[in-house]
């Protein structure tokens, strides 16, 4: 063969190559457009993700005309909305509110495990009477939290203003999320066969949904926890109705700063709440894999 | 190790009966295959005896002692699933040391001990993994370490097997037979692949449809079957119609003598196993219709003159058979079984 | 809580006429709780400082507005948590109606002029507000635009664009907006032409916003009406913005009439009140001479100016006097609920509905 | 208890109070496993009637009260003017062909968003998949803000539109319109619709599509007679689990008011318009029954599988 | 029908070599079993020719014409799944006529070509029932009805049969067999059993790592395997190291004459399947170290004096013979193969 020869087949065999990876997918995108559809997902990724980022690079300007935020890099707007500015402003202890959320999302989040993981798994493993009934109830969200909370003030006159009204609150508001999320983790697991071994190596029915079921679902009770402790570290419209003293909750502040603030301010005061979203969050998992395994995750 | 009896037990659900009035002992360090079709109620009479389902009817005993409502964590009973069914939230070493917990054995003796079993069943360099990074065999013999290391009564395995690569099965089966004998355990072990319950069990029962149709050793399930379901359910079986008269057995196509037979005259229904069949030589002139190279064998059907298929088995040392050959058939009366009469 | 020691009780004598008693300080809580006081709003700041000061008790720092407060009132209705209202003086007046308040009079209460204050010592005025237009002066100048004078002048185009009203739940929102229907002929009754009037801004890019001072300074909105004491405050005190970039006039009608409505604030005390002894207190304290001073110097026209001295920062006198003009707070409190979902239903700015 | 005797009468009880006294009393392992589900439910039904069986009940009562800031006395007025006023059958309507239309546009996108998490080789799968999911822990008025933070008026979009065509960004600004409002509820509900779809495209049968396309079908005929039929229920799914979240949201709504819907009815009669406490719980209690009845025929109409997020 | 050649056909994925270089040809009408351990590409094998695969290198020719980039759809190639893959939308009559509607055949002929398919599989009762209402068999049965419809070219069935139950499978084996035999059809058949290939198929390929180890008839394939992978890997081998000389085959405990091999001094290794062990008389002594009845024949291993274990077959004329029973062997030497030499 002479060099003019395989340099022709080595030819022939990219034209080949190249036109075969043009050829037919499986997928009907590639009729109807491939590029059309990952232009939706990119385009539905930049609209979810882009303002999250920009809120976080915008509270570090100083000024927001034009295009992008400018001025950076810059702590006021950090500084204002955490009461730690000179001058002017609300000058109230945000931080102290920022701890007392914690504790009530903690609180409601606590309730939802000890409430939703077993009515979950109840709804996953067993049939029973009028069991239609019960998940549509353990998945329903309620009622518009404003209204909720007239009445729920109007049947607990003393609980307004106290902690343990609004905990209760948001473990009811949020208890949706962890019921939806956990279910669907049992729903992966083989459910009755690892109940079952457990039980016949002489683990108590008890014994085996602490130590063997629950750790199993982890991923889902821990995605549970962080879906359920966001949303009530910023529940507004219940916290706005039930909230009377105490320091005041985060969410109120974080309403007022988005809507009655200048949206660097508020660009702050979301991003502090995106701050402790990912603390949470990276809290949650990092106790989740320590607290209920014995194996490194792959 | 026990003996389990299930005295008329019968499971009954909302729409039907899943178990339907089973009595049957299996005896201390017996195992007990359980064969069956899909939705014989296999799966149902193990959770019976493991103490999950509450029979409608009946009584579980173990060690003539009833039972029937004790907790299944109680009963200490071993369990082997086709699903594994591993704690993949705990190693290798914590699933096999699992039981050993509960028992309230300390921490460093049950770890010996898990040890010592994950050794026995051959996978004790995976002790730290999660039983996730294991292959489907070796996945299974966790299963089968972690029900063994409490020692149980008894010990239920529900296909354990199923789903396994051909050849690993092969080997899995061997192994796990030599076990159950080695340790003499009393054990239920529910298959649907006859072949797996002849290998490694020392008495079988076939059910269908709730019922147990036969309960005997596997010589006895395959040489005298109780019926025409389990001669049909077991190996491959020509069951034959006949008459008989004057001693003879007149199937037609072949006249076979009595001989150790008890029998009477008037009807009668007749099980030949290929096995029982000699090809070659013989009074009986067919056709085959059919012929399959199967490496060991060579199985084949033969049309008989009246239109009955019988299946055969050539000996590879009659030289190359094709179809349409003709070839002689004899019956051997000794191997002929006699179903009803 | 342990007992303080006997030696450390203190008395305090409050009230005015036949409502003189003693408040001991051994009744007083960790904090106490009155609506709307709150940090950086009308000088409250250097009010709740000073009270700290005095008495050893911190306020609670109470964001909520007049609305925010009496909803919270009427939740609560059951169990009051808060001892007093605070805030807007007809919204004092509602929860007066409503049946929330009990009667009381500070010292000083005769000096609060009658229509200020309800004959039975419910809800008593200690302060006021005139609307103003705030706007930028830095931004008008580039604009071109001639400093405006009457709620006319806010009709162009280039003003109209990015100017806020506050919503009419809030009480600056709603007082402009009577203030713009007074200007154009309105009463309480007929408030077509303030609908006319926003219209014409609504087609160029008004709209309604909530609490505008912030949004002001960062450049989101160049002009809004308010009351002066959000522009002053923000023209003084803000280290965002230059004193000379902020306006703060006190707008006209078109021909020159009326355009300004002075708002009075007030407090009531509230029946049920957990702490009602430490709240008459603060209420005596409020409307002491040196305490009324402290409104001044935030901006805030306290109800007793007439014994005090104005500072020079304010608007010049004769614009008030042109412009500003008084609403009957009873007629005003038997409409506003009417008046409030006339605008929610018939305002054409976005915004609304907030 | 000697199981020797028991008939199968007694094994297995049947009526309620057998069935109670049996689950309080457990003998054999079924009454045990009845006790469980007892027990496993109880603390959900004991939350439940505390904050909201008991609040509801007192919320019916509160909309046929006389008086506003209690319960007392007895008049229809609240329900008959929200059968009478037009503006409350406005509300209705804006509530459902908002929430309708921002469904089915979360779902449609779900949907493609679903393929091609499914489909396609993409890159970092699974932070794709995570960020993807992330607004789901995002409260209704931090969506809000993310659209001013993209067509506010001093937003990216906004001024970037502006930048390009010159035109005002004050009269481009659209975060306080029912388009932006739009937004803020597709913002949260695609990640959900997403989440729901994933699973139902993840567990499309890919041999069925290879043998429909071995038989001769086109990749467009094999999506029409194969692929879709598969992912059908759990589009049906996407679309019930979306539907009613889009009726709940409120803290969006609140912050960009634009359009006037039950959840922010709701607050206006409470905060603005003189605390209307019987006609809020009125209202309260007719979303309370449609969403009940809803997620009702969705759980019935759905496999429990499809209805997950 | 049609030929189909692999023309060293490569798939390589991101990490591995799925299929590496494969050259192979199927005969028009000849029905060729794939067989191998799990992930040595068979399905990657047949996804190539159906075209759902584009290969890294190499073609795939039907008939001499090169078919590497024609789409699927145009290939005429039938599918038939291990998980079947039918269209639960439709009807089994519907799934049947897909293909042919796809070609724009009017509906009422269609219908009748489907009816008649599936009359050819014995399922023509269920032809309005959705295929979820059938029992693995029958949607077995429905998945080859719709393949063979469209009269494709080539037929490619990847592990039809896994997962059905042993008797079932049996049953279907022989069917599809000799339904294939009829329809002269050209196939690939996927397995991971080799029993089931020796039965099913014309020739039989062995797999192993993306190679081709060996391709063959079944009693090429089973009696005179290429190498040890195939002696192991189809059907049960004892695999010897000895060593030549003289003329005689030294296996340490037995001596072999070397009539009618070809083979040279040196080392050897030989193959010797259970049927070329005569058990009963013989110069080997053995002892029996396991053994299991198995119905049609009594498996057992044979511990010799050296160490070494032998897989024997014994008769079940013999009579009852257990664990640690003396038993002699003879080594037939036709039976013998030799591996390498
Ligand atoms: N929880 C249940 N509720 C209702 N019917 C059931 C239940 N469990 C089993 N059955 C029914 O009881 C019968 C026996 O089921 P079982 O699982 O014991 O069969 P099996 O022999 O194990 O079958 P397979 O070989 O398929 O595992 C079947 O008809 C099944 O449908
Ligand atoms: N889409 C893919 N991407 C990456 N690797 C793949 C892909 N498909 C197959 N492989 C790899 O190619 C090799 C061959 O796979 P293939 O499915 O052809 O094996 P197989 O012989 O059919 O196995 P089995 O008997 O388990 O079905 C395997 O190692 C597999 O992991
Ligand atoms: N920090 C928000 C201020 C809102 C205005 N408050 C009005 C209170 C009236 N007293
Ligand atoms: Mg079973
Ligand atoms: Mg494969």
């Amino acid at each position: 063969m002479t060099g003019d020869d395989s340099q022709s087949d080595t030819e022939e065999f990219r034209t080949s190559r190249r036109k075969r990876s043009r050829i037919h997918r499986l997928d009907v995108s590639s009729l109807i457009g491939r590029k059309l559809v990952t232009l939706v997902l990119v385009g539905t990724l930049v609209f979810l993700m882009l303002p999250i980022f920009m809120t976080i690079v915008a509270s570090f300007g100083t000024t927001w005309t034009g295009v992008l935020p400018r001025g950076y890099f810059n702590l006021d707007n950090w500084l204002t909305v955490l009461g730690l500015a000179e001058g002017v402003g609300v000058r109230q202890g945000v931080i102290s509110g920022l701890a007392f959320s914690t504790l009530l999302a903690t609180g409601g989040m606590v309730i939802n495990v000890i409430v939703g993981v077993p009515i979950a798994y109840a709804l996953t493993r067993y049939d029973f009477f009028a069991k239609d009934y019960i998940n549509t109830l353990a998945i329903l969200p309620i009622v518009p939290g404003i209204v909720l909370a007239v009445a729920f003030l109007r049947t607990y006159p003393e609980m307004g203003g106290s902690a343990f009204g609004l905990i209760i609150g948001y473990a009811l508001l949020k208890s949706p999320y962890m019921v939806l999320t956990v279910q669907s983790s049992f729903q992966a697991m083989n459910l009755q066969q690892i109940e079952e071994s457990a039980r016949s190596l002489g683990a108590s029915w008890i014994r085996t949904f602490l130590t063997v079921i629950v750790p199993n679902a982890k991923n889902g009770i821990i995605a549970g926890c962080i879906i359920t402790w966001t949303l009530a570290a910023a529940e507004f419209n219940f916290t706005f109705m039930v909230h009377a003293r105490g320091p005041r909750p985060f969410s109120l502040f974080l309403f007022e700063n988005i809507t009655r603030s200048p949206v660097l301010q508020g660009a702050a005061a979301v991003s502090v709440y995106f701050a402790i979203v990912t603390a949470a969050i990276l809290i949650l998992q990092t106790a989740g894999k320590a607290g209920f395994t014995t194996v490194e995750e792959q | 190790m026990a003996e389990v009896t299930l005295d008329s037990v019968t499971k009954r659900y909302a729409e039907e009966i899943a178990v339907d009035d089973i009595t049957l002992t299996v005896e201390d360090g017996q195992v007990l295959g359980v064969i069956g079709p899909s939705g014989c109620g296999k799966t149902t009479t193990l959770r019976t005896i493991a103490g999950f389902e509450t029979p409608t009817d009946g009584r579980v005993l173990f060690d003539g002692e009833d039972v029937t409502d004790v907790p299944p964590e109680n009963r200490n009973v071993g369990l082997v699933f086709q699903s594994y069914a591993l704690f993949n939230n705990m190693t290798v070493l914590d699933n096999v040391a699992f039981g050993l917990k509960m028992q309230g054995v300390a921490k460093a003796e049950r770890e010996t001990r898990a040890n010592e079993l994950l050794e026995l069943v051959g996978i004790e360099e995976h002790a730290d993994k999660n039983p996730k990074q294991l292959s489907g065999g070796q996945q299974q013999r966790v299963g089968l370490a972690r029900a063994l290391a409490i020692e149980p009564r008894i010990l239920l395995l529900d296909e354990p097997m199923t789903g396994l690569d051909a050849k690993l099965k092969d080997r899995l089966e061997r192994e796990i037979g030599t076990l159950l004998e080695e340790l003499e355990i009393t054990a239920l072990y529910v298959t649907h692949d006859q072949r797996e319950a002849m290998i490694m069990c020392d008495r079988i029962a076939v059910m269908n449809d709730g019922h147990i149709e036969q309960v005997g050793s596997p010589e006895e399930i395959y040489e005298q079957p109780a019926n025409e379901f389990v001669a049909e359910f077991v190996g491959t079986a020509n069951v034959l119609e006949g008459t008989i008269h004057d001693g003879q057995i007149d199937l037609g196509f072949a006249q076979l003598g009595t001989d150790g037979l008890s029998v009477s005259d008037g009807d009668v229904t007749v099980v030949v196993r290929p096995e029982g069949i000699t090809v070659g030589r013989g009074p009986i002139e067919a056709t085959i219709s059919d012929i399959y190279y199967a490496g060991e064998t060579i199985q084949a059907t033969a049309l008989l003159p009246d239109g009955q298929e019988l299946s055969i088995e050539l000996d590879k040392s009659m030289g190359r058979l094709s179809e349409n050959d003709t070839i002689e058939l004899e019956l051997d009366p000794t191997e002929i079984h006699v179903l009803s009469n | 809580l342990g007992e303080e020691p006997d030696d450390d009780v203190q008395t305090y004598t409050v009230g005015h006429g036949e409502y003189e008693q003693e408040v001991s300080s051994a009744d007083f809580p960790d904090e106490l709780f009155i609506y709307a006081v709150q940090t950086g709003w009308s000088n409250w700041d250097a009010v709740m400082e000073a009270f700290e000061d005095e008495y050893g008790i911190p306020l609670h720092d109470d964001q909520r507005t007049s609305g925010e407060a009496l909803s919270n009132i009427r939740a609560n209705a059951n169990n009051q948590t808060h001892s007093a209202y605070n805030g807007f003086y007809p919204v004092g007046l509602e929860a007066w109606e409503d049946g929330f308040t009990t009667d009381y009079k500070p010292a000083g209460w005769d000096q609060v002029p009658d229509e200020f204050k309800t004959d039975d010592g419910h809800v008593t005025a200690t302060r006021q507000m005139t609307v103003a237009i705030n706007y930028r002066r830095d931004v008008y100048e580039e604009r071109g635009l001639d400093e405006p004078e009457t709620w006319e002048d806010l009709k162009h185009p280039d003003i109209a664009q990015d100017m806020a009203i506050n919503v009419p739940g809030a009480g600056a929102g709603l007082n402009a907006m009577l203030s713009i229907n007074h200007a154009y002929g309105g009463d309480l009754d007929d408030l077509d032409p303030l609908f006319e009037y926003l219209e014409e801004i609504a087609d160029h890019g008004a709209e309604h916003r909530r609490n505008l001072d912030r949004q002001f300074t960062a450049g989101e909105i160049s002009t809004y009406a308010e009351f002066d004491f959000g522009g002053l405050s923000t023209k003084y005190n803000d280290d965002d913005i230059a004193e000379e970039d902020v306006g703060v006039m006190i707008p006209t009608g078109p021909d020159g009439g009326e355009g300004a409505v002075a708002a009075p604030y007030g407090y009531a005390l509230l029946e049920g009140a957990p702490n009602p002894d430490t709240a008459k207190l603060f209420m005596d304290f409020v409307l002491s001479p040196d305490v009324q001073q402290l409104f001044f110097d935030g901006f805030v026209r306290p109800i007793r100016a007439d014994e005090l001295d104005a500072p020079d920062e304010f608007p010049p006198q004769e614009q008030y006097s042109a412009a500003s003009f008084e609403i009957d707070q009873i007629e005003l409190l038997e409409k506003q609920e009417d008046i409030v979902s006339e605008i929610i239903d018939q305002s054409p700015l976005p915004g609304v509905e907030a | 208890m000697s199981g020797s005797t028991a008939s199968a009468d007694t094994r297995n009880p049947s009526g309620v109070v057998a069935k109670a006294q049996s689950a309080a009393f457990p003998e054999t392992e079924a009454d045990r496993e009845r006790r469980r589900i007892v027990i496993m439910c109880l603390p959900y039904f004991a939350l439940a009637a505390v904050g909201a069986f008991v609040p509801l009940a007192i919320m019916a009562r509160m909309s046929v009260s006389t008086e506003r800031f209690e319960n007392a006395g007895f008049t229809m007025e609240a329900w008959r003017t929200l059968l009478t006023e037009p503006v409350y059958w406005e509300v209705a309507w804006n509530t459902l062909w908002f929430a309708v239309a921002t469904t089915v546009f979360s779902v449609v996108i779900g949907v493609a968003i679903s393929h091609a998490l499914a489909k396609y080789d993409l890159p970092f799968e699974n932070t794709l998949i995570a960020l993807i999911s992330f607004p789901i822990a995002l409260p209704g008025i931090v969506v809000a803000f993310m659209i001013i933070v993209l067509f506010g008026r001093t937003g990216l979009l906004t001024n970037l539109v502006a930048f390009f065509t010159g035109q005002s960004p004050i009269d481009l600004a659209m975060a306080v319109s029912v388009f932006g409002l739009f937004l803020g509820y597709s913002f949260s509900l695609i990640p959900r619709s997403t989440m729901v779809l994933r699973g139902a495209f993840a567990e499309i049968n890919e041999d069925a599509e290879e043998a429909a396309r071995s038989l001769g079908a086109s990749p467009l005929l094999t999506f029409y007679y194969v692929t879709l039929p598969q992912v059908w229920p759990g589009i049906v799914a996407a679309l019930v689990l979306t539907f009613r979240t889009a009726l709940a949201i409120f803290g969006t709504v609140l912050v960009l008011p634009a359009l006037n819907v039950a959840t922010l009815r709701i607050s206006l009669e409470i905060q603005s318009l003189g605390f209307n406490s019987q006609i809020a719980a009125a209202i309260g209690l007719i979303y309370f029954f449609f969403i009940l009845s809803f997620t009702f025929a969705g759980v019935k109409l759905l496999d429990n599988e499809a209805l997950k997020i």
